[in-house]
């Protein structure tokens, strides 16, 4: 299950969707808005994709996890547009037969999701907005 | 060639809006990153740029071609 | 929060409680009744505690978990009594300011339960019932 | 010293009902140890078998004392 979407997320349902019966182990990852950064108050995110293309991206992360780190199913769902502080910008939950691999793969795929997958984080402060990242 | 360029996050605020219309010289990835830069010299100061041809990262030798589709990605912040 | 208890255990109930508007990260594990072992068909499980040694054990657990791998709040739920295929057996859930630590933390959690805490489980099969790792 | 034993999981089947009572000889961890295998052999067949007393897993040198709460700790398998 791949979601890009404006809606806020659930990680029940990313759980119920990665849970089979012959799975012991499911990781979640929840990505949250945290309230500061670098000491400056943060008063709410808005994130902006490119669909088809993080999409795509998406999909290959969810290959991957399933390939290369014994992923037996995985969910990722991503949030865009405005959100608040404590939501959920992006849930991933990864089952496995055994736990050592749903640890691994949900791993994998938010670092990776972090370095590929065109989505951009606009931190909207008191004074001012920033893209995160943009500059060196 | 007439290019149409989809811009993203600052990218959309060094530019202008989104598709951006640009006349090309030459047809590789490097000539656009070329061209963009020498129009556009703040884009110089990003941490980095990438260019997405038909929604795949693109090689700079890449000939683009009439009708593909070309975005401008700079650094993701997604998660 | 520490919980052993007969009731179904909530996995939102887990990240609510961790969640901080200073963190931003959640890594949640949860682990579910397989419906087979070393090829044989499970039908239910049953875990047994020591009710007063394992809270002290998980509470040992949660405090390394933050001061060892900088979890910022912790929850560790167990199920005790019948457990059916597919629901959860525990559920652990960790909150941090950044990411790593909130794997690392989750991770160190449920490999340490799984070897110090007082909780026994019961495989239940057609044709008898089986200790988990009693025997060598 | 009579002893009560907090029994759990397969000792619980190999022992009996929890609690277990005990006329115990001596007072360490390991006389008991001793004492249980002797009597129940088939705890020597178990992967390993820790005591616990007053609910903190005990070295073998540990001195029981009367009022003392102990229990026999089977290979746990919980999560």
């Amino acid at each position: 299950m791949i979601q890009i979407k404006e809606e806020q997320l659930s990680v029940e349902e990313a759980i119920k969707y990665v849970s089979y019966p012959a799975c012991g182990g499911i990781n979640t990852f929840v990505g949250t808005v945290r309230n500061s950064t670098k000491g400056r108050n943060v008063l709410h995110l808005e994130f902006e994709a490119y669909p088809a293309m993080a999409i795509l991206e998406l999909k290959k992360i969810a290959e991957r996890a399933k390939n290369e780190f014994g992923a037996f199913e995985i969910a990722i769902l991503h949030r865009i547009g405005k959100v608040e502080i404590g939501e959920a910008a992006v849930v991933i939950a990864v089952s496995s037969p055994h736990r050592e691999a749903s640890f691994a793969a949900c791993k994998f795929a938010i670092d990776t999701l972090k370095n590929t997958v065109p989505i951009w984080k606009k931190e909207i402060f008191e004074d001012g907005e920033v893209w995160v990242s943009a500059h060196p | 060639m007439e290019l149409k360029i989809l811009l993203f996050g600052i990218t959309k605020d060094i530019i202008g809006s989104s598709p951006h219309t640009l006349n090309m010289d030459g047809n590789t990835v490097a000539n656009l990153r070329r061209m963009l830069i020498e129009k556009y010299p703040k884009l110089a100061g990003l941490k980095s740029i990438l260019i997405a041809v038909n929604n795949e990262y693109a090689d700079e030798e890449l000939v683009i071609k009439e009708g593909d589709e070309v975005a401008l990605i700079p650094p993701v912040s997604g998660g």
